[in-house]
């Protein structure tokens, strides 16, 4: 559907994208994820043709793009756009709606039920009539949205569509872009900064940052089985300790750390060096003295710092290396959790992960 | 002393409400060379300041700042100017159009293109950038790009013209110099005021002078309102 | 044909490199007409424009709105307006005003009073408005938060100032009815320009057309300037 | 300190505060804590006496404010105020800091030693000279604390201090909020919508919602019982079930919903119709047929929907009434759970909470 090659941008002498290459397949969401900062809109709007890469080849379809002496204007008819700030044009819905096959020279008798079955598909039947101007801001990005789909794009991209919005608006946006990929078989590429919704949307994530690619691969893959130091971080798997594979048995490495060996569930042989990731929400904290030994990963640690994060608590230990515990409130209750307490922090092997170094 | 003032306006009414022939002439020449101007003025300056706002070229910002710098060149200078160029030893002699309204018309639409081409640029550079990239990204060509722009833009290009044609009918620099304030000719409302006024005309003066205030500020009101039209 | 401009401009130069005594006389004659307007005008507006800006009253919008209007007051109506209370028979006449440069610099501060005060307002109405909140929230007395406001828009009030001097040394309309360019006297650059161009002076008028467009584009480059570093 | 009696506030019409009575105590962190639109920023304008209410009686110290002919600039002068976005003042940091100091007639001399300690109290030594203009967002918040603490106000009102600001930003804020308590004895009244922050700094709590005072409690007080249904769902007890208390016994209620008995702890006796609220972190989801049906609160329920929600999956079930419960990433992989599903339901009495129905 679409294909980057080693795709590079710079502006003003400054690298905005470095060396990215993706394909994205027909009919799947595809989302592009970091932080702001990291290049995701660059790369999109590149996508959609409306700057041109610094380097690299892309291909739409079968169409190089980068060969030049392309009609652009045809190829982006056959796309749609969703900006982060939807643009608002001067006049009522209907006429947001329709700009776009206004511009492809459609009849105003056909393009009126275009129109009113692409507001039904974004939840706004009947507001064709109402001045733009005066919808909210979670109206205005499904305005956007119909305007983009009433032409019937092959490909939806979508740049931080619910960045600005309320969660409730954010929710029926997100049906809609759901609704776009079954009913319509739209292929979407979107970015997001919200790890949570391209969990919940996108069938494969690209996760960037500082212009590069880091990590291809589904949900569940990116959040599991981040492939660097980086992309664990971003996907909340804080606790990175070094050390060393000893042997590997049934699925399990053993790796020696500074004073513990931690067992790591794995699918396929590593050696050597490694720095193990284990996700805080997954460490089972318990009274020192009811430590169950005999269960693998059992650390006796010290709490250094306890602070409410949302529904949880976050608890910093000193197990010889510093290490971070998500827990229930009901627990940091009943284990009376404070600075300075001796805790068992266990974690199952299936709940860690192995990062090569290199 | 003010009894005098008194009359003076008395009769300046009076002339007014009386529909006297040389004070309707007077404005209707002014109204016609005015408009004249302003409409040649933006037929040269829409297209002009579309091809500057959405290109992007070398040299782009020199030009808009030389644009900019034109709006304060006095009135005197382009009427100087004009003047070499269409008097009898200048290489448009020969048009013999010195002390005609034509002369008046390309003199106040040379004093008003900078503005016009200006606010053009301004008006389209003031809309949301987001709606271009829409519309490329909805894919229009570069001339349906600009309709469209435009017609976003048009209670702010709309103020640009009344803009421009307030201008024009304030100005007397150039109507003195290229007109020469011909009786039943070339006298307008601005240069009969200016000398009239010095002839002890005082009630004629006044006359013509109520018009020429009441004119600038409906034109100026209705900028201010195209301007509120604009940002609703 | 075109030779004779050329001929005129050569001759132009020359007055203005050989510093011609008339050339010279008129063009400081201008600078100290124009500087005393602004400098008095400013010296009105930037207390009348603080004050408007920091208060909330009833009918400020009016008010604003008012002095906005005002900008596009024709210079030919405040020549006339300024004639009738300075004539002879108006109410001042006895102050002997008319054809004195007096008379203009008091016509010339008129013309840019509402211009000046207007920019006053834009200028402190342009500030952050958390800027007022935080000096009062630090405990400013009134006019602390007034001097201090000032402070902050400094750049933008010096480039409202060189506005009006641009405005008052282009004008025509109050410099020619109501110092009717008596030689020597009230002579400035655009009466000057504008008669001696009909009475066929034309290296006189070229000469002291160059200087005023010098002046006018070094005054619009100070604007441009001024309002950069506000913007810094 | 502060007080302010039945505090009302309306503009053109609309009335923005609603009858607000609280009062801050010497040296306390007291959190003004609601969604945007609930009148935080009203309410701490009003007592930072930059607007006058409309109704009501307001106090700072023992001085009543509201009587009028009161020296405003003298009161102020003896506040602070660090606002959402901070103003730069033109010029370098040093005049942005000693603003409030030239203001007061200071001596530039004895300001530059206040400048710096200020400076250094915010971590920001030796940025004196620098422009201001060139700051990053949380330096210039740090700047505005800065210029806020260098009159040493015995108050200091913080308007969401740290609403735009990155995670990092933030952290160095809360921890100057939180010296400027210990170090400086200053009483501290903030702002945020932002539930975290307001338990991590604050020693009591004002919940705010359309403009009136839902309740005033200390950060476990409205956590863990929050009095009316909408505090509930703002500090996060999304499951609200009605029911009648049956009978109370040794600190438990138990109430009868729709086809169960819950037990409840209660810390005072309650009687007739109440809301049983529970956190949704709370419940523990088994396998159906392991459910402990010894344990107080065991509920079968079928999984209508599961998404991921950061670090935990949400995992809805219908047990006869709807229930959300949040559930570890492991829990959910090793129950399979997945739309359909049997499953079991417990929670801990001390994990709910009864409210009053009035």
């Amino acid at each position: 559907m679409i294909r980057c090659e080693e795709i590079g941008w710079e502006i003003e002498g400054k690298t905005v994208l470095d060396n990215i290459s993706i394909e994205v397949a027909p009919g799947e969401v595809f989302g592009l994820i970091g932080p702001s900062g990291s290049g995701k809109s660059s790369l999109i709007r590149i996508m959609d043709l409306l700057v041109a890469p610094t380097s690299g080849r892309l291909w739409i379809d079968s169409t190089e793009v980068s060969a030049g002496s392309t009609d652009l204007v045809a190829l982006r008819r056959r796309m749609g756009m969703v900006f982060q700030r939807p643009a608002v044009f001067s006049g009522d819905v209907y006429r947001n709606v329709s700009i776009g096959l206004g511009l492809r020279g459609e009849r105003p008798h056909s393009a009126r039920q275009l129109v009113e079955d692409a507001l039904e598909m974004v939840g706004l039947t009947g507001f064709g009539p109402r001045r733009a101007s005066t919808l909210s801001g979670g109206e205005l990005q499904r305005v956007a949205i119909a305007r983009a789909l009433v032409t019937r794009p092959t490909v939806l991209f979508l740049d931080e569509p619910t960045a600005n919005l309320d969660p409730l608006s954010t929710q029926v946006i997100e049906d809609v872009v759901r609704r776009a990929q079954t009913d319509l078989g739209t292929t979407i590429v979107m970015a997001t900064h919200n790890l949570d919704q391209g969990q919940r949307l996108c069938d494969r994530l690209a996760v960037m940052a500082t212009g590069r690619l880091m990590q291809t691969g589904t949900p569940l893959e990116v959040f599991y089985r981040p492939r660097t130091r980086q992309v664990a971080r971003f996907v909340g798997a804080e606790n990175l300790v070094d050390g060393t594979v000893e042997r590997q048995d049934r699925g399990v490495a053993f790796v020696r750390t500074t004073g513990n060996v931690l067992a790591v569930a794995v699918h396929e042989p590593v050696f050597g060096t490694v720095t193990v990731a284990i996700r805080p929400e997954e460490i089972v904290l318990s009274h020192d003295d009811s430590c169950r030994t005999d269960s693998p990963n059992h650390l006796h640690g010290r709490v250094t710092a306890v602070e409410s994060d949302g529904p949880l608590v976050r608890v910093s230990l000193d197990c010889g290396f510093p290490l971070v515990a998500l827990v229930r409130r009901l627990t940091y209750l009943s284990l009376s959790l404070e600075p300075g307490l001796q805790v068992c922090a266990v974690f199952d092997p299936n709940g860690a992960h192995l990062i090569a170094r290199t | 002393m003010v009894n005098e003032i008194v009359q003076g306006f008395i009769q300046a009414v009076d002339l007014i409400v009386s529909l006297d022939p040389e004070v309707i002439e007077i404005t209707i020449r002014t109204l016609v060379i005015s408009l004249s101007s302003t409409l040649l003025g933006t037929a040269i300056a829409i297209p002009v300041g579309g091809i500057i706002s959405l290109n992007e070229f070398r040299g782009k910002r020199a030009l808009m700042y030389l644009v900019q710098t034109l709006y304060s060149v006095p009135t005197v200078i382009i009427g100087l100017l004009l003047f070499l160029l269409i008097s009898s030893s200048g290489p448009f002699g020969s048009l013999k159009l010195l002390f005609t309204s034509t002369g008046m018309v390309i003199g106040q639409t040379m004093l008003i293109l900078p503005i016009l081409i200006g606010l053009t640029i301004a008006a389209l550079e003031g809309l949301d950038r987001g709606l271009r990239d829409t519309l490329v990204s909805l894919g229009a060509t570069w001339s349906q790009q600009l309709i469209a722009l435009l017609r976003e833009a048009r209670f702010a290009l709309l103020a640009a013209v009344a803009v421009g044609f307030g201008r024009a009918i304030s100005e007397v620099g150039v109507a003195i110099m290229i007109g020469g304030n011909i009786r039943g000719f070339t006298r307008v409302l601005t240069t009969a005021i200016s000398l009239e006024t010095s002839m002890g005309n005082i009630s004629l003066s006044l006359a013509l002078g109520i018009i020429l205030l009441v004119l600038a500020l409906v034109v100026n009101f209705g900028v201010n309102l195209l301007q509120g039209g604009g940002r609703r």
